[in-house]
């Protein structure tokens, strides 16, 4: 008989009680309740989200593997897919902010290689607490998060060999006490042989392989569904310390076992480990499975089933193997010095039982466990600090006098300014692939043996979204998509990561259910199909939510390698040219609105982030595609934080092409005195900016006119300035080695010397 | 005065290192060896009157900077200081160290 | 001319290698497993960086006791050329094959980045198609990178101008700035008194294509072709 | 037989992570902390029949693997051993670490 006062230890509500008890039919063993109580964790069933995910679009003709699976994948040509995936770790990274941020990368390599796919690029997504001034935790502390989390970050995907290419950082006081650390990984197998976490076949023999199992991270499952309260100490044991040695022999085994049939399906233990990947393999087969915990490697003595099940080791994989060919399986796994273990068989019943020495101590059916969690549909409300927040009244303002010393200090806030102390942290060159470096714009890595190469870009705006979590949602999507058709990237794919708080408040579900819906607009609207994500709520502490963080991945397909665009003016005497409107609405708040420089000159975080217009968005990218694969252009960036005046001072830093001199048109009617910001500093989206020779210039415009794509030649590239006028008069104008100076010190400067605690 | 500070990782954290030592001392005719735990080891030469007053300071840095507290017990030693029960004989560190924090 | 890539369980740069070899100088490569006894008839050996068992206890530590570094031993002693890149350098050190060792880099953080170093001897297999001086444009990726030893053996290794690769600056010249890892003597890559035996932090093989930035790394390389060439292996 | 091995960097050879918690340390206000040296602990779990054995044991694998000899020293303790010379005042290490291989 079990007590209340187990049955809440376990989170469980009273009817998912009630429900589990239906479910068995008699009352469940403590071993049962704990496999219930993982499985039915926000974590692991998505009780919250799962009816709204349901939204994305998630089809298209290049599709051979939507959500559902270990991770998404795309058809990328030559019978090769892009398999992709991005996942959070954001409590353990806060709880230890190396190890957590470690076994992040860990845990999405798994997801990748599982599928089947070789792991060749991950991208982090991390947002952090005030740098620059100590609201919601001081400095210090900031800092030592981040370097913490780079270093676990760079400690595991140096070690195990796969480049970290590309991705983004934030910091907000929102996130002082729950910093967001997102990990993108991308894998390129066979498009004809995708493994799947499926056990079928009757009697097929079942493998544990990997790390021994540990008391680690025992109900980190339901840890990572709770909210942070000074409780949270108790949760220390949970911490985990990665083996990126084990790891990179795992990987190794098991893409080599792949290439024979031995094998029917593969999953990696991931949270609620060998509970979660047992009852999930079974639940795709439609099949049973019966596993003894005696046979299971442990690390530690006198460890009970239900230790045993609920173990959160890392590295760890399970396996279901053809009979009659354990041999070979075994022999390969040897090869790497991995002792693969048979732990049970694949059975018809459709139950997961588990023994202990032969004893059963626990029976539970599948199906149910696996996809009768219950699912919740949370009620919503509006936020109350919404109207008083995307109020912006730009008249109540004073614009600043001097616009190159605004520029200056945009350039040096962390956001904007060079984020070359964590990248180069990170070997992003492993693996000969890279075609485009960290600090460039999107991220670029070849296919070998194929003239093509991918684009990735990791995107998402908390302010934003904070503001008009709806936009905030279509504006991720549009941007993704946008650094990665700057590259010359076709996107053809999307993953996604929806960071966001309590989903039990009202305030909270609204945000997502809004941020869901335009995400998922965006991506119909664009036409790229979400291929799969993975959901973090209850990212609180003591009741303060983080900002509402979707993130989004968009994967882009390069026809040629060659042809890749970066953001740099590659050479003097080029004509910059501005694609996307130029001239900034005639008055009022627009682009304004939750931007940068309003947080940055005016302290402010108000108004609405400019909305995106996807038609023209659509027609922009389409443009930048084409223009990339006729060779009309010779670099492309995008305006994003810090508007234009941003972009092009970041289109001269270490390029060859020196300064620029850029003339634009002025706000077409009154200027009420921030005619030259918005013009400067706005961040209304779908705008690049591209430089093009002569012959390329003549053919982009006609190109641009077709496709009814406002083109405007603002400029030439050259010179040892950047100068920007309005109408005609210099509005700022700035030496490039001063620009260079801000935008290259902005961020590592808050972590020199060298930071503690080695 | 020297100061010693010696940090190991919680018994219960799993310490890949000292698997891939014992692992390799295997294969190297060292089966005799059956368990390898790495820990830190740090020196410091501690500006302090009395020993105590070393050990104070040492135990402060040590919690806050040399061990990480979430998955590391440390333990510090003061030349000259008599340890804290257990008695330790001659020349070794006591057992079990003199002072575990386990925070 | 056959290359030989050794695998040590954490080698990561060893399909670098081979890409650099098979697919961009087009000359023949096999891998070498670390538990076989065999070198298979190559004419060069390349060991490769990554972070072999880990970098667990000491870079290049445990991997110095792996069976294949018997034949490797044996393939060195008998004048046959063998590189170590990144983690293989530090194998050769820990192995005795190279003397000196590497620390943690100066600032401590792991530094992926191009960096320039100088060919100040041009009599190895692994450097003879570069002109005395010439300045090549290379990656790193490393944390233990900062090379020490004993100033007897600094000063030994400068006599016998076995200082293979120092760090400059783009233009070739000696400053502290351009040492990215604080090694003594801005020291880069080193050779054994032989001089059959390089091994350097840099990663030529990761600079063969223009496509990454560079493609200074071939001449370490092609070197070796040219050299075997020489004595009839080709 | 409990083992433990203690590996520093020999007093020539600069060391990058003692520079570094000493300057942070120095920024932190703990300017009384003059000097640090981090070097590795190890605790070895040795099959051994006598403290002897299980320090020559211990003394080989520190010297084959544990230790670099062209940058590091190493020192031996065994439970339960009385220590070679020079003699240690109760409860701490030999100043002068008792056997200091100085490859
Ligand atoms: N955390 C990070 N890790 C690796 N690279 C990063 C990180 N943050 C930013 N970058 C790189 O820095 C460049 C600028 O990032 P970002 O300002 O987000 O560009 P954009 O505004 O075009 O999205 C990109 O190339 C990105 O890949
Ligand atoms: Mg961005």
């Amino acid at each position: 008989m079990i007590e209340q006062a187990a049955i809440d230890a376990h989170g469980l509500s009273a009817e998912e009680y009630r429900r589990l008890v239906e479910i068995l039919g008699r009352e469940p063993t403590i071993t049962e309740l704990g496999i219930f109580s993982v499985m039915w964790s926000e974590h692991c069933s998505y009780k919250s989200s799962r009816r709204h995910l349901r939204r994305f679009p998630t089809d298209g003709p290049r599709v051979l593997q939507g959500p559902g699976e270990n991770a998404g994948a795309v058809d990328v040509g030559d019978g090769l897919a892009a398999v992709f995936k991005i996942e959070s770790h954001n409590h353990p990274s806060f709880i230890e902010p190396y190890q957590g941020a470690a076994t992040g990368v860990g845990g999405i390599i798994r997801d990748i290689f599982t599928m089947g796919a070789r792991p060749i690029a991950l991208l982090d997504s991390l947002r952090f607490g005030a740098l620059e001034d100590g609201r919601g935790g001081t400095r210090a502390d900031t800092a030592r998060l981040v370097d913490g989390v780079v270093a676990g970050i760079a400690g595991y995907g140096n070690s195990i060999g796969i480049p970290t290419v590309g991705g983004e950082v934030a910091f907000e006081p929102r996130y002082a006490g729950n910093p967001l650390v997102n990990v993108f990984c991308l894998g390129v197998a066979e498009a004809g042989r995708l493994a799947k976490g499926v056990a079928s076949g009757t009697g097929n023999p079942v493998y544990y392989v990997g790390a021994k199992t540990g008391r680690d991270g025992i109900h980190g499952a339901t840890m990572a569904s709770a909210e942070f309260d000074d409780r949270s100490a108790d949760n220390r044991p949970a911490v985990q310390v990665g083996d990126p040695f084990m790891e990179k022999l795992l990987l190794e085994a098991c893409l080599e076992v792949m290439e024979t049939d031995a094998l029917v399906g593969i999953q990696d233990m991931g949270a609620a480990g060998l509970t979660c990947s047992t009852c999930e393999m079974a639940a795709r087969g439609g099949t049973g499975i019966d596993i003894d915990v005696s046979r299971v490697p442990r690390r530690e003595t006198g460890m009970t089933p239900y230790e045993i099940m609920l173990s959160e080791s890392q590295e760890r994989m399970l396996l279901v193997v053809r009979r009659g060919r354990e041999a070979e399986v075994e022999r390969i796994f040897d090869k790497w010095d991995l002792h693969a273990v048979r732990i049970g068989e694949v059975t018809g019943d459709g139950l997961l039982r588990v023994r202990d020495r032969g004893g059963v101590v626990a029976e539970i059916p599948n199906r149910e466990l696996a996809d009768a969690a219950p699912l919740y549909d949370r009620p919503t409300r509006r936020p109350a600090y919404l109207d008083e927040a995307q109020r912006l009244d730009a008249s109540a303002l004073s614009a600043p006098v001097d616009l190159t010393r605004t520029w200056l200090d945009l350039l040096a806030a962390p956001v904007i300014a060079s984020k070359r102390w964590i990248y180069r942290q990170y070997d992003h060159m492993v693996r000969t692939n890279t075609v485009a470096l960290p600090g460039l714009g999107a991220a670029v890595v070849r296919i070998k043996g194929t003239g093509r190469a991918l684009a990735m870009s990791v995107d998402g705006n908390g302010r934003h979204a904070w503001l008009d979590p709806r936009e905030g949602g279509r504006l991720a999507v549009a941007e993704a998509a946008r650094n990665v058709a700057c590259a010359g990237a076709e996107p053809i794919g999307a993953t996604n990561c929806l960071n966001f708080g309590n989903p039990e408040r009202p305030d909270i579900m609204w945000q997502f259910v809004e941020a869901v819906d335009g995400i998922a607009e965006g991506c119909r609207a664009l036409g790229i199909p979400i291929t799969g994500g993975n959901v973090s709520l209850y990212n609180e502490t003591d009741g303060q939510a983080i900002d509402p963080t979707p993130v989004i991945g968009v994967v882009g397909l390069l026809e040629d390698a060659g042809r890749v665009l970066t953001r740099l003016f590659p050479a003097a005497g080029l004509d910059v040219i501005l694609l996307g409107d130029s001239a900034p609405a005639a008055a009022g708040a627009d682009g304004l609105g939750g931007s940068e420089y309003l947080k940055r000159v005016h302290r402010l975080v108000r108004g609405r982030p400019a909305a995106v217009d996807f038609d023209r968005e659509r027609a922009l990218q389409r443009l930048m595609v084409d223009a990339a694969r006729r060779g009309m252009v010779c670099s492309a960036h995008d305006c994003a934080e810090g508007g234009l005046a941003v972009a092009l001072a970041e289109c001269c830093i270490e390029s060859g092409g020196g300064g620029a001199r850029v003339d634009l048109p002025g706000p077409g009617g009154p200027d009420d005195g921030f005619g030259a910001v918005r013009t400067l500093f706005g961040e209304s989206p779908s705008r690049v900016i591209v430089s093009a020779a002569p012959e390329g210039r003549a053919g982009l415009l006609v190109l641009a006119r077709d496709r009814g794509v406002p083109a405007a030649v603002i400029g030439r590239t050259g010179g040892d300035r950047v100068t920007v006028s309005v109408a005609g008069g210099v509005v700022a104008d700035v030496a490039l080695d001063a620009a260079e100076r801000a935008w290259t010190t902005g961020l590592a400067r808050h972590f020199e010397p060298a930071a503690v605690r080695q | 005065m020297r100061t010693r500070v010696f940090v190991t990782l919680k018994p219960s954290v799993f310490d890949p290192q000292g698997r891939t030592i014992v692992e390799a001392l295997g294969s190297m005719g060292y089966g005799a060896v059956r368990d390898v735990r790495q820990g830190k080891y740090f020196e410091l030469d501690v500006d302090a009157e009395t020993p105590e007053a070393a050990r104070a300071l040492a135990t402060e840095v040590a919690d806050r900077l040399l061990a990480n507290p979430v998955i590391e017990s440390y333990q510090v030693e003061v030349d000259g200081e008599t340890p804290q029960a257990p008695p330790a004989e001659p020349g070794r560190l006591p057992a079990k160290p003199a002072r575990l924090v386990d925070a | 001319m056959k290359f030989a890539i050794i695998q040590f369980p954490g080698s990561n740069c060893d399909h670098d290698a081979y890409h650099a070899v098979r697919h961009v100088l087009g000359r023949q490569a096999e891998f070498v497993w670390h538990k076989d006894s065999d070198l298979r008839g190559a004419d060069a050996v390349v060991l490769p960086g990554g972070f072999s068992y880990g970098d667990y206890l000491r870079t290049g530590a445990i991997a110095r006791f792996s069976p294949v570094m018997q034949r490797v031993k044996a393939f060195a002693d008998a004048g046959g050329p063998v590189i170590g890149i990144c983690n293989g350098f530090q194998v050769l050190l820990e192995a005795g094959l190279l003397e000196g060792a590497l620390l943690r880099n100066r600032r401590l953080k792991f530094l992926c980045q191009h960096v320039h170093v100088r060919v100040e001897e041009t009599d190895t297999p692994f450097s003879r198609g570069a002109a005395a001086g010439q300045v090549l444009k290379l990656p790193i990726a490393h944390g233990e990178g900062n090379f020490h030893a004993s100033p007897e053996t600094v000063d030994a290794l400068e006599a016998n101008r076995q200082i293979v690769f120092r760090y400059c600056d783009a233009e070739g010249a000696a400053t502290d700035a351009a040492n990215p890892n604080g090694s003594l003597r801005r020291i880069a890559g080193v050779c054994n008194r032989r001089r059959n035996v390089v091994g350097l932090m840099p990663h030529p093989e990761r600079a063969c294509e223009s496509a990454l930035g560079s493609e200074d790394g071939r001449v370490v390389l092609e070197s070796v072709v040219t050299a075997m060439a020489a004595t009839g292996a080709a």
